[in-house]
């Protein structure tokens, strides 16, 4: 029965990795532009659980002196990874945001949103 | 003073030699084809003749300047080389400037004679010397390896490259490099039929159809300058042959049978043989004669 | 001194965000400013330049927490070299696009001057910064300036290839931030300083995997073999002195940052290697492909590219003389590049598709800016006198003095073959007929003046290579001494 | 054959993953000493914030949030050169089908509460979870609800701009100011108060509700870009 | 601050003035470049000192400059054909587009070639051989003719011989740790035995490029003939003979080193003859007078090459001295086909015809020049000729010898299809308009042409500067043991005395020519080519009576197997081949975002699975 707990205590890791795999297995296969931005964005997700769950410590709280809990140092979990979570997410969201738009253009231009006709650049 | 005079002297009269041998020959063979080939032919002092008339005509046109030079190229030609070639061994009548040129020398000094013929008949505008010339010039690269092959193996076995040497070590020993290198001489002799011009490779002048060739432009003193020019030439090769394979001649009979014997050669060859297209004889040479003549340098070296 | 390495960072942004005000008022102070803020950072990072080799390092730590804590800038030789000549490059830059058709007008030259400033100012806290993850964050403003500016002309095909570069770049970020992460839970520290401290006390298997995961998303940037098909399509559809820029600033950041991970950060011996059958292999591939272009700006490309595994190749000799021939080949190739970018797109200006044919002729029409870039492709085959050649000759010095013969063969061979494709262009250059459809079109006045002074520094550094191999030299000294970096930045009393 | 070549590879790619994540353990404290500790003394003890992301992400990391910051800058400046227009072309929003009363009513009546409780969050930032960014965001999305509710609601792009300038300039001038008189960029200038008060942290506090307003009028200005596109 | 650094300081400036002097005036252009020349020739001239050494410093290379007697040797070629062409030059440049452009490199170009001789180290060494390169490139494709095709072609095998070369040099420096000739020199013996065999091979292979030795010729014939034939002057007579200038060096001081010595002298002895075979053939082939030449110097390069590279005593000699020779002889030619193409506008041989008359001290200088080409006495050319065959002899190369002597006779062929293709034959009303060229480009040829008269009879003349050069390097004396009152000894002691030859030939030939030409000369007249006899008819005005089409056929006939294999079409089908491969994997970037995307996960995967043997 421990055994089976330990690898819940995984589980959160796996989803996590699994997570990271479809955005990129969708970003890889997908035709769509708009696809492969959101396969882009789930594997970015993912990526932020994970590093989000590194920061995890087993029963710890959350990084906040709020009163009455201020001499709970060591139980607080990792903040740093929250921290830069915060600043990853943001520039996840901006580099979406340049993707979409991007999209947009090129659906002007090519009249398609598949990625494979948009080849004018090769070679 | 008196040696320079002596040597001017002996010049003019080897010069005089070679001429008269060199017209003699060329009279006999005249005679000797006629007869074979059942004519009566002309008499052997005919080119005497011929030469005689020629000097005497007076010259009314030329075609310009190289015409008039390109004679003279064949005349420095084969004087010079004549005046490098031992007429005879040991003799102070014929003192020659040999001991100052040797046998590279005169292999390129002989080559000038038809090259300033080939631009005396150029300016002449007339395209039968052109392509004689031609002619001529590429038959010339043909014979000139075996001939050439034949001169280094002598010059590689005997470690010298003056004929004055290789006639005197033949001199002393008394053997001929006719049979110390057989090959040698072979693949000498075979270039040397290129060298006569002599049917099977008389496709230069082409006399029988074009009656042209080089000279066809030339006339008067300008024919009789070739004419001189070719007998003392061929005096000039007969010698030198003679003087390195047959162990040169001590006086002037010997001389002559030893020359008029080869000279036999090629023109016995001549008169049974047709006459071979330009690449044919080219062809000709490179093959048998410079297989003789590879294997006299093999021979030369190894042996 | 003028300043401090943080303004740097601070001044750009502080412009960017004040610019939008101005320029509602004053429409031309959108062009005008960021060349003050750029010639400003020039005069910045010369003076400090100076102020370096008196008192080494500077480390500047913000917010006033020492290193390991608080996030630091480095302006050593080595980073201090390739900052100040990438804000040397940013501003001719600017200089040559400041009269560019679409910036004329003020909206899209807001635009494109506060990306092109902020470009200039994410490549430079790359080099200066001390810590991993705002290295990423640089990245990342490098990488959203970079797809703005790629997708700058709306009519090109220019949609495609940002979105080409933003596609590598967003997998770029994804692996570069488990990369971090992997460090950061075993070392607890994202300063590279106390990184390559603690290097030691991570195990084997980890490290070479976060390794293999920064080079995956370095490398993209760096445009290393099989990550680099974004690069070629962004030089061709970016405008014109924009690949210059990107040739120039961003990939040297890169290419920085990757030298940073293996020489300092890591401990891994075999990375070395690894630098030089990557650089190899990229510089094969690139200078082959670039044999066969059909347009001139895709050749260009290539060709930079060719150069960059070149300057991989170069450091992953591994020696100090190595160092030096990178270091030395980065700069010849910054301003040799940067000038061929720049005449080049006078050269086929008017023509949309940009071929090679359409510079036929030209030498007659534009002497000078074919003159200037026949120097420029003499330059970067490495022909003496001028500057390429020397740098060539110390990559090719040191690779004998490591014995690595094949190398100097391959990189010989290859060198032939970009010969040939620069000359086929000049050739047409002076010596094809003009076709009557393509127009000549002048550069301005200040577009000559950027290529022009780029071609006296080719022809004096060619003749008089001692004026940056001192300081080159410094550098590459700075870039062995990791105990030193790990030192200066560690032990700092601010 | 290619989507075998990805599987596999992603297979592989997710072994190693798991291998790597497995080994280096949930849960736990994985290294023996890290800055997260001089993270959470500094905070509680020098900067008297309560919240020690937020003391990480505006001071102790600083630098990074100025990098973001920047970032969310750019992306509404790239986003504008890649769609611009002329003034002329700017085309009607596109909404699938028209809001009925219901919604527009509602959104009315939700959009000052959005806006409240955006500033709330940024406001309380260095206190409690939330902060800039958090904040920010809630107030975009009150516009957008707006913006998708109202055909012809539109945002001043002069003001956005405005507001997102001030912003900035707030955060690096307050950083400057650091500078100047603390010799850091960034640095505390003002005294740090008493932990978990509202004026606790000195600067902050200030920095976040900078940070706040950027990213509301960023965020609301790329919304309404990528709106009135045509399709 | 020294002679050698004015000079090249004069070059440099005067090429860029005088690039830029069009601006102002085309006769100013012309008086600043010839007066860049003729200051430049004269410092060097009045300042010869081969003790003194300059050194640049540079933080990690020193560059010394100084001259040696080998460089003198050199130098001297190099000066008195780069004023003679110079002179030359202004004639042929008059009215023509890119004058600047055409003086600036050639100023470049002479620059670099000093810059090549004075080099004692070997960076600079490069450095000035690649400054040529380039220079010598941009002026052959002057014309902008097949630039694609010969210019590149040029430049890559130039680049292959440079970068052998600087692969040699860098590996040098990492071996003795400085760039000094002298230090490798006497650092070679320490040396293991690969590097000692790797260092003269990829040495030989820079220079072979430039000397055109077999395998890497064939930019030659395309690059010569395309160069402005005042140029060409330059490239054939001096340029070239940087390349002998390196392989007298490495000869003289690296090979007699090897153990394997006489393998790699025979080895490109033999290259050096084959070229000299093989491009003879093709120049008697070509109707163009420039690829004629262009072959022919080919071929005069192999001979020079198997002097040098047999390498006793005389076989140096005569190499030196035939590089000195085929420098007068060559550029003389290169002039005269330069002349005739500006007076007639063309350079075929099958097109001109009978310029004799026309352009009479033209042709002198032609026929001379061919007479020494040829190598027949009493010419310089026989003299050098004369020597490489008797070292070949008392060397025991008898079929390389024979291999030789087959290449020069059959040089007489295309010899005589020069001149007669220009000066004889029928005179064709189309040329009759033709008047001979300027006095400028005249005297020039004729001053060279009387060099190599001169030579023939006092070869001394340069002998004793090429014996104190080999002295330099350590060789025997030469002058005293091989020379003695105008007779030249070989080995075994058998010699040639020139002066002797000259008088007899002389006075052989004025006897003659005064026979036929000062007694006939009155009673005579001109008459036209076209008044002959075709077998006692008299042409009409209509027939066709020029000989022109398949000159030499026979003989081509004959020998047609050998040319049958071009080196050239191999390396250009190799070259396409390759340009093929490349254009194949180009498509790697085939375009798809998303499979660049699938690269980097590949590439990152291969790395994970190669992790353990990469970072062990």
């Amino acid at each position: 029965m421990e055994k089976y707990l330990e690898i819940l205590n995984y589980t959160i890791y796996g989803a996590a990795i699994l997570l990271l795999l479809i955005g990129l297995y969708g970003a890889l296969t997908k035709k769509s532009l708009i696809k492969i931005v959101l396969g882009l964005s789930i594997m970015d997700s993912g990526v932020h659980l994970l590093m989000i769950s590194i920061g995890y410590l087993k029963n710890g709280t959350a990084p906040i002196f709020s009163p009455g809990h201020e001499n709970e140092l060591a139980k607080m979990v990792d903040p740093v990874p929250q921290a830069l979570v915060l600043t990853a997410i943001v520039i996840g969201f901006g580099v979406t945001a340049v993707a979409l738009a991007l999209v947009i253009r090129l659906y002007k231009h090519h009249n398609t949103l598949r990625i494979d006709e948009i080849k004018n650049l090769k070679w | 003073m008196e040696s320079l005079l002596m040597n001017i002297l002996g010049a003019v009269t080897t010069f005089l030699l070679a001429f008269a041998v060199g017209m003699t020959y060329g009279g006999l063979r005249r005679k000797i084809v006629a007869r074979v080939q059942n004519r009566y032919g002309p008499p052997f002092y005919q080119n005497f003749i011929d030469a005689f008339k020629l000097y005497s005509k007076s010259t009314a046109i030329h075609h310009g300047a190289m015409h008039f030079l390109g004679p003279a190229f064949i005349m420095v030609s084969s004087v010079v080389s004549l005046m490098f070639i031992p007429v005879l061994t040991n003799n102070q009548w014929f003192p020659n400037l040999n001991f100052q040129g040797d046998l590279i020398f005169l292999i390129y000094i002989m080559v000038f004679g038809p090259l300033g013929m080939a631009l005396g008949a150029g300016q002449t505008g007339n395209p039968n010397s052109a392509i004689g010339v031609t002619r001529g010039l590429s038959q010339m690269v043909g014979f000139e390896i075996p001939w050439v092959m034949a001169l280094i193996a002598l010059m590689v076995q005997y470690k010298t490259t003056s004929i004055t040497g290789l006639l005197d070590i033949q001199v002393q020993s008394g053997h001929w490099f006719m049979f110390e290198n057989p090959f040698a001489f072979s693949a000498a002799i075979l270039a040397s039929l290129g060298m006569f011009r002599y049917s099977p490779f008389d496709i230069v002048g082409a006399p029988t159809e074009l009656a042209s060739g080089p000279m066809s432009e030339n006339g008067g003193k300008f024919l009789f300058v070739m004419m001189s020019s070719g007998s003392v030439f061929a005096f000039v090769k007969l010698t030198l042959i003679v003087d390195l394979f047959m162990g040169g001649a001590s006086n002037l009979i010997i001389l002559v049978i030893k020359t008029f014997l080869l000279y036999m050669i090629p023109v016995t060859y001549g008169i049974v043989s047709p006459r071979y297209r330009t690449e044919q004889s080219i062809t000709y040479f490179w093959g048998w004669p410079l297989f003789f003549g590879l294997i006299a340098i093999i021979y030369a070296v190894f042996f | 001194m003028v300043g401090t390495p943080v303004l740097f960072i601070v001044i750009p942004l502080l412009a960017a965000f004040i610019i939008p005000l101005t320029g509602m008022v004053w429409k031309n102070s959108v062009r005008i400013i960021p060349g003050l803020v750029l010639s400003y950072m020039l005069a910045l990072s010369v003076s400090l330049m100076w102020h370096i080799t008196e008192t080494g390092t500077v480390v500047e730590v913000i917010a006033g927490w020492k290193p390991p804590i608080g996030i630091n800038l480095v302006f050593s030789p080595f980073s201090g070299f390739l900052a100040t000549l990438m804000i040397f490059l940013g501003l001719l830059v600017w200089a040559y696009s400041y009269k560019f058709k679409r910036n004329v007008d003020s909206e899209p030259a807001l635009k494109y001057f506060i990306l092109l400033m902020l470009l200039v100012t994410g490549s430079v806290g790359i080099v200066l910064t001390g810590d991993i993850f705002n290295m990423f964050v640089f990245i990342e403003i490098v990488g959203i300036s970079g797809y703005g500016l790629t997708s700058f002309y709306t009519r090109r095909d220019s949609a495609e290839a940002a979105f080409k570069y933003l596609f590598m770049g967003s997998i770029a970020s994804t692996f570069l931030l488990l990369a971090i992460m992997i460090i950061y839970s075993q070392l607890g520290t994202l300063n590279i300083a106390e990184i390559a401290d603690k290097m030691p006390m991570m195990s084997n298997k980890l490290k070479v995997i976060s390794l293999i995961f920064f080079i995956l998303a370095i490398g993209i940037e760096a445009e290393i073999f099989p990550l680099n098909g974004w690069a070629p399509d962004v030089y061709t559809q970016a405008p014109g002195p924009i690949g210059a820029a990107f040739a120039g600033i961003v990939v040297k950041s890169a290419i920085y940052a990757s030298v940073r991970l293996v020489y300092t950060m890591f401990d891994l011996s075999g990375a070395l290697d690894l630098f030089i059958v990557i650089g190899l292999i990229t510089f094969i591939v690139a200078e082959t492909t670039a044999l066969r272009q059909e347009r001139l700006k895709r050749m260009l490309a290539y060709s930079s590219i060719g150069q960059m595994g070149l300057v991989m190749v170069a450091f992953g000799i591994g020696t100090k003389e190595g160092i030096f021939a990178a270091l030395f080949l980065i700069f010849n190739h910054a301003i040799i590049k940067s000038l061929l970018f720049f005449s080049g797109s006078y050269l086929v200006y008017n023509k949309k598709n940009k071929f090679i044919k359409h510079v036929n002729g030209m030498g007659k029409y534009l002497p000078i800016t074919s003159i200037l870039f026949t120097i420029g492709a003499f330059a970067i085959i490495g022909l003496p006198p001028f500057a390429g050649f020397w740098s060539k000759l110390a990559i090719l010095t040191a690779a004998a003095d490591s014995k690595m013969l094949m190398l100097i063969a391959i990189i010989l061979t290859v060198s032939i073959l970009e010969a040939v494709y620069y000359l086929r262009v000049i050739n047409r250059i002076y010596f094809f007929p003009k076709k009557k459809s393509t127009e000549a079109k002048k550069p301005t006045l200040n577009a000559l003046i950027v290529m022009i002074s780029l071609g006296i520094i080719i022809m004096v550094i060619g003749f008089y290579p001692d004026l940056i191999t001192g300081i080159i030299d410094r550098a590459a000294t700075d870039l062995m001494d990791k105990t030193g970096y790990i030192k200066d930045i560690l032990t700092i009393n601010n | 054959m290619k989507k075998a070549i990805i599987l596999i590879s992603l297979t592989i790619l997710g072994v190693y993953l798991i291998d790597i994540f497995t080994g280096i353990g949930f849960g736990t404290q994985h290294f023996a000493s890290g800055v997260k500790d001089a993270y959470l003394i500094g905070s509680k003890e020098t900067l008297k914030v309560s919240n020690v992301v937020t003391s990480i992400v505006v001071n102790f990391r600083g630098f990074d949030t100025l990098g973001e910051v920047t970032v969310l800058f750019l992306a509404s400046m790239a986003l504008g050169g890649i769609l611009y227009k002329k003034r002329h072309d700017v085309g009607e929003r596109s909404v699938l089908f028209p809001s009925t009363r219901i919604v527009m009513s509602g959104a009315k009546l939700l959009f000052p509460s959005i806006v409240l409780l955006g500033a709330y969050v940024f406001i309380h930032g260095h206190l409690s979870p939330g902060g800039g960014f958090q904040g920010g965001t809630i107030i975009a999305t009150g516009f957008l609800l707006m913006l998708i509710t109202y055909r012809n609601y539109s945002v001043s792009h002069n003001r956005l701009s405005y507001v997102e300038s001030f912003a900035g300039i707030l955060f690096i001038g307050l950083g400057l100011a650091g500078y100047f008189i603390n010799n850091s960029f960034l640095a505390n200038i003002f005294p740090a108060g008493k932990l978990n008060d509202l004026f606790s942290g000195g600067v902050i506090g200030i920095i976040y509700v900078a940070v706040g307003f950027k990213v509301a009028a960023e965020l609301t200005g790329i919304i309404y870009t990528v709106l009135h596109e045509k399709d | 601050m020294d002679i050698i650094n004015i000079i090249l300081v004069i070059f440099f400036a005067g090429a860029l003035i005088t690039a830029f002097a069009a601006k102002i005036s085309s006769i100013v252009q012309d008086i600043l470049f010839i007066g860049t020349i003729l200051a430049t020739s004269i410092i060097f001239f009045l300042n010869i000192n081969t003790n003194t050494e300059t050194i640049i410093n540079l933080s990690h290379i020193n560059l010394t400059l100084g001259l040696t007697p080998l460089s003198l040797y050199f130098a001297f070629i190099v000066f008195g054909l780069a004023v003679l062409a110079g002179f030359y030059a202004v004639g042929q440049m008059q009215g023509k587009k890119k004058k600047g452009y055409f003086y600036f490199n050639y100023l470049l170009s002479i620059a670099a070639m000093f810059g090549i001789l004075v080099s004692k180290d070997l960076v600079s060494f490069f450095i000035f051989w690649e400054i040529m390169t380039w220079s010598s490139y941009l002026l052959v494709i002057y014309n902008g003719e097949n630039v694609q095709k010969t210019g590149i072609k040029y430049f890559v095998l130039s680049a292959i011989g440079a970068y052998s070369m600087l692969m040699a040099i860098v590996i040098i420096h990492s071996l003795t740790g400085s760039f000094l000739i002298s230090d490798l020199i006497s650092g070679f013996n320490n040396m293991s035995a690969n590097m000692q065999i790797l260092i003269p091979v990829l040495l030989l292979t820079g220079f072979g490029v430039k000397a055109a030795l077999m395998p890497l010729h064939i930019w030659a014939p395309d690059a010569y003939s395309n160069a402005p034939m005042s140029y060409t002057a330059i490239f054939s007579g001096a340029l070239s003979k940087m390349g002998i200038y390196g392989m007298v060096i490495v000869f003289l001081t690296l090979i007699t080193k090897l153990p394997q010595e006489t393998l790699i002298r025979d080895i490109i002895a033999w290259l050096g003859a084959i070229t000299a075979a093989i491009s003879t053939l093709w120049a008697i082939k070509q109707d163009d007078a420039k690829r004629l030449l262009a072959y022919s110097s080919i071929g005069q390069l192999g001979y020079i090459v198997v002097g040098v590279a047999i390498g006793t005593p005389l076989a140096m000699l005569a190499g030196l001295f035939l590089a000195f020779m085929h420098g007068v002889f060559k550029s003389t030619l290169f002039m005269v086909v330069g002349a005739i193409e500006k007076q007639t506008g063309t350079s075929n041989l099958k097109e001109v015809t009978g310029l004799i008359r026309k352009m009479p001290w033209t042709f002198i200088a032609a026929l001379i020049s061919i007479i020494a080409l040829a190598g027949i006495p009493p010419l310089g050319g026989f003299v050098g000729k004369w020597m490489l065959y008797e070292s070949l002899i008392t060397s025991n190369h008898y079929l390389l010898v024979t291999l030789v002597f087959f290449s020069s006779t059959a040089a007489f062929l295309y010899c005589y299809k020069f001149l007669f293709g220009f000066f004889l034959g029928q005179e064709e009303k189309e040329w009759s308009h033709v008047k001979e060229a300027p006095a400028i480009m005249v005297v020039p040829m004729l001053i060279l042409s009387l060099i190599s008269v001169v030579l023939g009879s006092f070869p001394q003349l340069i002998l004793k500067p090429i014996n104190s050069a080999l002295s330099y390097y350590s060789l025997p004396d030469t002058y005293n043991n091989l020379w003695k009152e105008s007779m030249i000894f070989n080995k075994w002691g058998d010699q040639v005395a020139l002066t002797p030859i000259v008088y007899g030939v002389a006075i052989v030939f004025i006897v003659f020519a005064v026979f036929l030409f000062f007694k006939n000369r009155k009673t005579s007249r001109y008459v036209t080519t076209k008044d002959i006899s075709t077998s006692g008819e008299v042409p009409k005005e209509h027939e066709n009576l020029t000989f022109k089409e398949n000159f030499f056929q026979p003989f081509l006939r004959a020998v047609e197997p050998a040319m049958k294999r071009q080196m050239d079409k191999y390396m250009l089908a190799f070259a396409k081949g390759l340009e093929d491969l490349f254009d194949f994997t180009r498509r790697i970037y085939n375009g798809n975002g998303q499979t660049y995307a699938i690269y980097a996960i590949i590439f990152v995967i291969i790395l994970l699975l190669l992790s353990n043997n990469l970072f062990s």
